[in-house]
């Protein structure tokens, strides 16, 4: 257990430096003050250019297992942001890498090509009647314990989502799922949610049945599952307080069938610190890539660090999420379209763009669709009804539908009374506490009466999702939850979803609690069409899109970056649009939209 | 005598339970007190499940945590588990045992915090009584006393990591030991721990030293001043014997000083742990309050009363120790 | 003549400049003689007593020469006046309520101190013990802490402390004036046995309190304003004495133990000149009713008639 | 124990004020200025502190520029030009108009905060320490409890329901939290100026406690109060900036803790913006250590045996 073991480092730490501390009269005790040449911690390796082998100056052996051999580690953070504490690759919070490195998916998806890749299963196909998917199970994959991968783990996998504590909706729209041979056949009810189905494809992890049968039951998610059984290229070393650390699978399928072989043969994630920690790491070349967002990278990239980001320009990140502002539609003046309208006309989201994030992200498309989904935004309707910054025109938006200016230079309700909105953004989230005082500002001069605060986060999530006591009490929230995915279905999901869920834990859709039957039809039509079918997608996007820019049920202000920042001292090769156009990001369910490409694709800087 | 001292330990520790009892009563409130549903946060953190999912996670949390009590049941748990050293569940650990966490963390605390408070209290007494008689000590070094004792320690804190770590590379940047290491009883893991060390140590040593020095100057300078140094001269001892009586009774409320300071040092911990993210309790409290661990804080808080009470309760042993007017006072002076 | 002191000349240092507390002193202190040292508050009285043993930080010796048996006491070099204090000068100060050490026990206490004079404690402890005897106490008070002392036990215990090297001449200064005066008897009658057993040689006894050394003293020295005023034999100060100023002093006797530190003057208005700036010829002119002409001068310090000093005008008879 | 307070640990730890009280006899105001003007030690403290008050009360009227206006160039070097003496931050805010207004915050919570606690303290320690008996006896559970309290977590609780806290709360906060050790200290002193004479003076001509209180006992401790008031002072100083460092200082506004919090979150060491994070730093260590200072200078002008000239 890894907290047993760090109480027992941690003893001896204390007995150990309470004993040279007293050993010595000074303040700072010699013995050890500076560390042995050649086995710094990586954030103080002399000169990352030229690592040396921790081992050889020790005398260690280099096969000890207890040091990682600088230019053999690959140093990563920004996806933990807690001690790593479950490892059960069926449980959101699971450790880094535990989808992805350790457990794999049936396939990858790679939202820049929007291509599926056959991953563990070898392929793929629906009968004609497309209620009917076959599985084709990939040969010669073994478990990490040695034991071969079959058609029954798959099946057995698929099954696990009948399991009620995982409250997985499969079952909604499959009726059975069982292995035949090498593959496994799997059977749909009428309309099958064939994008779900599609994202479920490369979302879930596959385990090993006959490990897992034991635990399937109530307290699934219980089994923290450390050192578990996997396919992927990484297997679990050790994990503490502060990290979590993976070593090379050596005897990883891919390597044999596909040709790949992840460079770096140990992986050390590195629980989230403070900004200036995290950037100092990277700066000093202690850690390899980033996932947090960092101040200044536009400055940085140009300091001579040696540190680049998927683009050399803005916006320096790829785009990994968009956030937009959440009106609480059941309140006055956020019921009223027009007002949301004209709210969304005020605010200039290139204001963030240049003065809160320098530039390192990019203002989001009215219709708030990721780039990667631009291929489904209607440009003639975003022309006609998009709303566009223009302080003038929210003004007379305003007038127009009856919002009279008050003595304060506030517009005010119809009924005359005071107009004043309260923006929420959780406190210490630094870049959004800026961006928020931006957007009362801006819409200040269009005469709203935005008031920025940061209350703690349960706050922000308590007035959000309302509790089952209180109605959410909300005006104004920011949230980003999309992610980029395969189907622009997901964020329109998250949009429209219907009927609306009890408050409380479970409503993580439609916080702007916007009810439109119709939206919900095309939002449901869009999920039961095949994903090869882009045409009708397409036109189910841009009906959707015309409902969207009409009543602006939230208001899309930039794209949050794929936040990744790496370090080329150690390893090269990194994703870029020059380069591989790969994710570059460890967090989950990037592993398997392509992020472990990258991993293939690294290369160590030769030691000079 | 004997019951005397009985008695008088008896009623301080009688106070110490009742300011324990009241102290971990205020305490349990916290997380009861806090708006909002930490659970609810606890799965607003997944993004993207599904909103069954997301239902069947919170469940799984709540009766993790127990929150489907009435709050006196919870209090009485409370009270019940704490005797069995049972702190309930983190949040910011995803369920994982509070006393597990706290337990990863206190040694590093106590490897800072007592070398620390020790050597800055023995180096920075020495030092004021030193300089309490060399002329050019007080008007040279004493004044940097004053500098360190005003510099608040992050300040401090990052001023070193930026030069020492970060510019100059000669100590580890963060962390309580390499990232490429994994706890060995070997010499380099030791020395890697220790290099570690040293830059938070220093942090709280220097400006705790500063405090030390110039307290302990100042109490001598009376001392050397009292009438039974006067006598002492007058009888011509020599200023050895003075200077040894002067420093052992300016050293008495300096140890009341040490009490006080055990416990509230932990303030100068927290800032210095957080800027060198050094796994210890101070860096806990840090990402309990950023995650609104309550339940974390709780039982960190709870942890260091007990350290703050522990901690004074010996400093009174001590006291009737080495001061005999405590002792006589107690003991009535019969003889 | 055990002590003789000559012209001695010792001023405070202060920012405002010196302030002369001793100015000119000439007198001398016989073998078993009990010399009583009187006066107002501020008149010298302890700097006298002080610059014999030990100069303070702002005392500042200016001139004059003390002999003690013979030798010149090297009063204005405080390292060489080191090997006579305790051994040939002693003190019982005005603050011997705390002059012990409050976290040694006096045993232990007393130990170091002789140890680091040289004396080995173990050879003097029966000494010490029959002395602690004599002045009534328990010996166990050397396992004690001063704190578990009363008062006037502590009192004692000092005057045994300071005596214990048989010092040629002890200076006793105010020590009655914390006490009741039941056990300012006592002390005083103690201070007379210490003579008596030859633990001191000579003793001067600083004091506000006449009643006191109409007790103890064999003679009386009384001070004013920095200057010597009149010296003779206790039954001459208090049957007839010369210098006006010693006049009220005595005039205050009959209250018995009251210091006049607390009650006004008789029909004397002002008080003491400032010693900073103290004004020529007589200092106590201004406040005296016999003052004329003459007093403009500084009255010399004369010895009237055998073993009668006094510094008026009109006591020398002079006054034509 | 508070996990906000490191500064207190200073003060109780070494008591740089006298631990006797100066006896009873007053002494001529006069005298007090006269030493006061030829104390090095006080008159350097006092130029020192003069300064930023200066700094604090006209800085923010020389520079009229809104502390956290983002309308600066970004990270401008410190120039001579006006506006841009200390250049600017990663948002284009002018450090300057931050310092200046920052420092006028760090006065307010020292002077605010320092305050409340020391009449907190002093009237625990008075009453505690004058009618002694079970009186004294709770009064110390008291001080006992917010002793050990973590102060940081009631902070927590009660910010989590306040959308946004002022300056002025964090001084009301630090005041009431920060009083105990003042109030153990005065005890002490009110405990041995008790058995004085001068007192059963008071007692028998049948003055009330009250009375005997303000005009005999805290009278003749004025001086120990005042120095007790400025450790208090430097000491609020000194735990806003911790809270502010923590992220629980004010909401809105500037202070020299919330300048320094701002630094490291936006990483200004790392990006070279050295006069975003020195000034602030500088500001808390000269306006803390000048107190400290102030405060020996004048523990050795109320008590003559400490002068040394």
């Amino acid at each position: 257990m890894q907290l047993g073991k760090s109480r027992v480092l941690a003893l001896l730490a204390a007995a150990s430096i309470v004993a040279s501390a007293c050993g010595s009269s000074s303040a700072s005790p010699t013995p050890g003050a500076t560390p042995v040449p050649g086995t710094p911690a990586p954030n103080a390796t002399p000169a990352p250019a030229t690592p040396t082998p921790a081992a050889s100056a020790t005398g260690l052996p280099a096969t000890d297992s207890t040091v990682y051999p600088r230019e053999q580690t690959l140093y990563t953070s920004g996806k933990q942001w807690g001690a790593p504490s479950t490892w059960n690759p069926l449980d959101p919070n699971m450790a880094m890498g535990v989808l992805g490195l350790q457990y794999e998916t049936l396939f990858l998806y790679d939202p820049i090509k929007d291509v599926y890749t056959p991953w563990l299963a070898s392929g793929g196909d629906w009968d004609s009647a497309k209620t009917t998917y076959t599985i084709h199970v990939r040969q010669g994959v073994t478990w990490s314990d040695g034991s071969a991968f079959t058609a029954d783990d798959v099946a057995f996998s698929i099954n696990l989502a009948q399991n009620k504590a995982l409250g997985s909706n499969l079952f909604d729209y499959v009726t059975s799922a069982a292995a035949s041979g090498n593959d496994v056949v799997v059977k749909f009810k009428a309309n099958p949610a064939y994008q779900e189905w599609a994202q479920w494809l490369y979302n879930s992890p596959i385990v090993n049945a006959k490990i897992w049968t034991p635990f399937n039951n109530a307290d699934i998610l219980k089994n923290l599952n450390m050192n578990g059984v996997g396919t992927g290229p990484y297997t679990f070393k050790t994990a503490a307080q502060d990290r979590m650390v993976w070593v090379k699978n050596p005897k990883w399928w891919a390597t044999a069938a596909l040709n790949l072989n992840v460079a770096p043969t140990y992986i050390v994630d590195i629980v989230n610190s403070s900004n200036n920690v995290a950037l100092g790491q990277l700066l000093s070349g202690g850690l390899d890539l980033d996932n947090n967002y960092l101040p200044g990278i536009a400055q940085i990239v140009n300091g001579g660090y040696n540190v680049t980001t998927y683009y050399a320009g803005a916006p320096y990140m790829l785009s990994g999420n968009t956030a937009w502002l959440v009106p609480n539609t059941k309140k006055k003046p956020l019921d009223d379209p027009a007002f949301r309208k004209a709210l969304a006309e005020a605010i200039n989201p290139q204001n963030v763009v240049v003065k809160d994030y320098g530039n390192i992200v990019a203002a989001a498309d009215p219709t708030g669709l990721l780039p990667v989904w631009s291929k489904y935004i209607d440009a003639a309707e975003v022309k006609s009804l998009g709303a566009t910054f223009s302080t003038a025109k929210a003004k007379a938006d305003l007038a127009a539908a009856g919002y009279k200016v008050g003595s304060d230079g506030f517009v005010t309700n119809k009924d005359g009374s005071a107009i004043k909105l309260n923006l929420e953004v959780p406190d210490g989230w630094s870049d959004w506490m800026q961006a928020e005082t931006l957007i009362a500002a801006d819409a200040k001069l269009a005469g709203i009466n935005i008031n920025p605060t940061h209350p703690d986060y349960n706050t922000v999530v308590a007035d959000r999702n309302g509790t089952d006591k209180a109605a959410p009490v909300f005006d104004l929230v920011i949230n980003n939850d999309v992610q980029i995915g395969n189907t622009p279905w997901t964020y329109y999901d998250y949009i429209f979803r219907q009927p609306e869920i009890a408050a409380g834990p479970a409503r993580n859709r439609n916080y702007e609690q916007y009810d439109n039957a119709t939206a919900w039809a095309l939002v449901q039509k869009l999920d039961q069409t095949p994903v090869e079918d882009t045409a009708t997608m397409k036109t189910i996007c841009s009906q959707l899109q015309k409902i969207q820019l009409t009543d602006t049920p939230i208001i899309p202000l930039w794209y949050n970056g794929e936040w990744s920042q790496v370090s080329n001292n150690v390893w090269t090769n990194w994703p870029s649009d020059k380069g591989a156009q790969i994710q570059p990001a460890t967090w989950n369910g990037y592993w398997q939209m392509g992020a472990i490409y990258m991993l293939t694709n690294l290369k160590a800087v030769p030691k000079s | 005598m004997g019951d005397r001292v009985r008695r008088y330990f008896g009623r301080k520790l009688l106070t110490y339970s009742i300011t324990f009892f009241v102290a971990a009563t205020i305490d349990w409130l916290i997380p009861r007190f806090m708006p909002g549903d930490p659970v609810a946060s606890l799965v607003s953190r997944t993004n993207g499940i599904s909103p069954d999912a997301a239902k069947a996670l919170s469940d799984y949390y709540y009766n993790l945590f127990g929150l489907n009590q009435p709050l006196p049941v919870q209090y009485l748990n409370f009270w019940g588990s704490l005797l069995h050293g049972n702190l309930g569940l983190s949040v910011y650990g995803h369920g994982a045992p509070v006393t597990d966490m706290i337990m990863g963390a206190v040694p590093y605390t106590l490897a800072l915090l007592i070398p620390a408070i020790l050597l800055s209290w023995w180096a920075g007494n020495s030092f004021g009584a030193l300089a309490a008689r060399r002329r050019w000590l007080d008007s040279t070094v004493l004044p940097m006393g004053y500098i360190l004792t005003a510099t608040p320690y992050m300040w401090l804190a990052l001023v070193l990591s930026f030069l020492l770590a970060f510019s100059w590379r000669i100590f580890p940047l963060s962390g309580g030991y390499g990232f490429n290491l994994e706890p060995t009883l070997t010499w380099l893991f030791f020395t890697d721990l220790v290099a570690h060390w040293v830059l938070p140590f220093l942090s709280l040593f220097l400006v705790m030293f500063g405090g030390w020095a110039i307290g302990m100057r100042n109490m001598i300078i009376y001392e050397l001043e009292s009438d039974y140094s006067r006598y002492l001269e007058v009888l011509g001892a020599p200023q050895s014997l003075v200077r040894k009586y002067a420093f052992r009774n300016a050293m008495l409320p300096q140890i009341t000083g040490l009490a006080l300071q055990l416990g509230v040092i932990i303030g100068g911990q927290l800032v210095t742990e957080i800027v060198f993210s050094y796994p210890g309790l101070g860096h806990l409290v840090f990402a309990a309050i950023q995650s609104a661990d309550y339940f974390l804080l709780q039982g960190i808080f709870l942890f260091i009363i007990v350290g703050v009470l522990v901690a004074n309760f010996i400093v009174d042993i001590v006291y009737v120790i080495v001061d005999p007017r405590v002792r006589v006072s107690m003991t009535g002076g019969t003889a | 003549m055990s002590l003789q002191v000559t012209d001695l000349r010792v001023y405070y240092r202060t920012l405002a400049g010196d302030v002369k507390a001793l100015d000119g002193a000439t007198f001398g202190i016989a073998d078993k003689e009990i010399m009583g040292l009187a006066g107002e508050s501020g008149c010298g009285k302890s700097t006298l007593g002080n610059s014999l043993i030990r100069l303070d930080g702002r005392m500042k010796y200016v001139a004059g020469s003390v002999n003690l048996d013979g030798t010149d006491l090297p009063i204005w070099d405080s390292d060489e006046m080191v090997h006579y204090r305790y051994m040939e000068v002693s003190v019982v100060p005005q603050y011997a309520m705390s002059a012990m050490n409050p976290t040694r026990k006096i045993g232990k206490m007393v130990s170091e101190l002789v140890e680091s004079r040289g004396v080995s404690y173990k050879e003097i402890r029966p000494e010490f013990e029959r002395r602690i005897d004599l002045v009534g106490l328990r010996r166990d008070v050397t396992d004690r802490y001063p704190i578990e002392l009363s008062g006037g036990m502590k009192q004692r215990m000092v005057m045994v402390i300071s005596t214990l090297m048989d010092p040629s001449l002890l200076i006793t200064d105010e020590i009655t004036s914390a006490l009741d005066v039941s056990t300012q008897r006592a002390v005083a009658e103690t201070l007379v046995s210490f003579r008596d057993h030859g633990f001191v040689k000579s003793m001067m006894v600083i004091t506000h309190d006449m009643s006191i050394l109409y007790q103890i003293a064999d003679s009386i020295l009384v001070m004013y304003a920095g200057k010597l005023a009149e010296k003779a034999t206790t039954e001459v100060i208090i049957g007839r004495p010369l210098h006006p100023y010693t006049r009220m002093l005595v005039s205050s006797l009959p209250e018995v133990g009251v210091r006049y530190a607390d009650k006004k003057l008789t029909g004397i208005p002002g008080g003491p000149p400032s010693l900073l700036h103290p004004p020529t010829g007589c200092r106590f002119r201004a406040r005296c009713p016999l003052a004329f002409a003459k007093c403009e001068q500084e009255p010399p310090f004369v010895e009237v008639e055998p073993g009668h000093w006094a510094a008026c005008w009109k006591a020398t008879g002079s006054d034509a | 124990m508070s996990a906000t307070s490191p500064a207190e640990a200073r003060e109780s730890a070494g008591p740089i004020i006298s631990h006797q009280v100066a006896a009873p006899e007053g002494k001529p105001r006069g005298e007090f200025l006269f030493f006061a003007l030829r104390s090095k030690k006080f008159m350097l403290s006092v130029v020192i502190l003069a300064v930023l008050a200066v700094v604090a009360i006209f800085g923010p009227i020389i520079d009229s520029t809104d502390p956290v206006a983002q309308n600066g160039l970004p990270m401008q070097q410190p120039t001579l030009d006006p506006g841009n003496w200390f250049g600017t931050t990663y948002f284009g805010e002018d450090v300057f108009a931050q310092f200046a207004n920052g420092l006028r915050a760090s006065f307010f919570v020292g002077f605010l905060g320092g305050g409340l606690a020391a009449v907190i303290g002093m009237t625990v320690g008075f009453v505690a320490g004058y009618r002694g008996g079970w009186v004294d006896e709770a009064l110390n559970m008291i001080t006992n409890v917010f002793l050990v309290i973590p102060t940081l977590a009631v902070l927590l609780v009660i910010t989590s329901y306040l959308q946004a806290r002022g300056v002025m709360f964090e001084a009301v906060f630090i005041g009431a939290t920060s009083w105990p050790w003042a109030a153990r200290a005065i005890r002490a002193q009110t405990f041995s100026l008790r058995s004085r004479e001068f007192i059963d003076l008071a007692k028998l001509s049948g003055r009330g406690s009250r009375q005997i209180i303000v005009s005999e006992i805290a009278s003749n401790m004025s001086s120990y109060l005042l120095l007790t008031f400025i450790l208090l002072f430097g000491g609020a100083i000194l735990i806003a900036a911790s809270l502010d460092f923590i992220g629980l200082g004010p909401t809105g506004g500037i202070s020299l803790g919330l300048m320094m919090y701002n630094a490291v979150t936006w990483a200004a060491l790392q990006l070279g913006i050295w006069w975003w994070f020195i000034p602030p730093g500088v500001g808390i260590m000269a306006t803390v250590g000048a107190l400290y200072v102030m405060n020996v200078g004048l523990d050795e002008i109320f008590n003559p045996k400490l002068r040394t000239m």
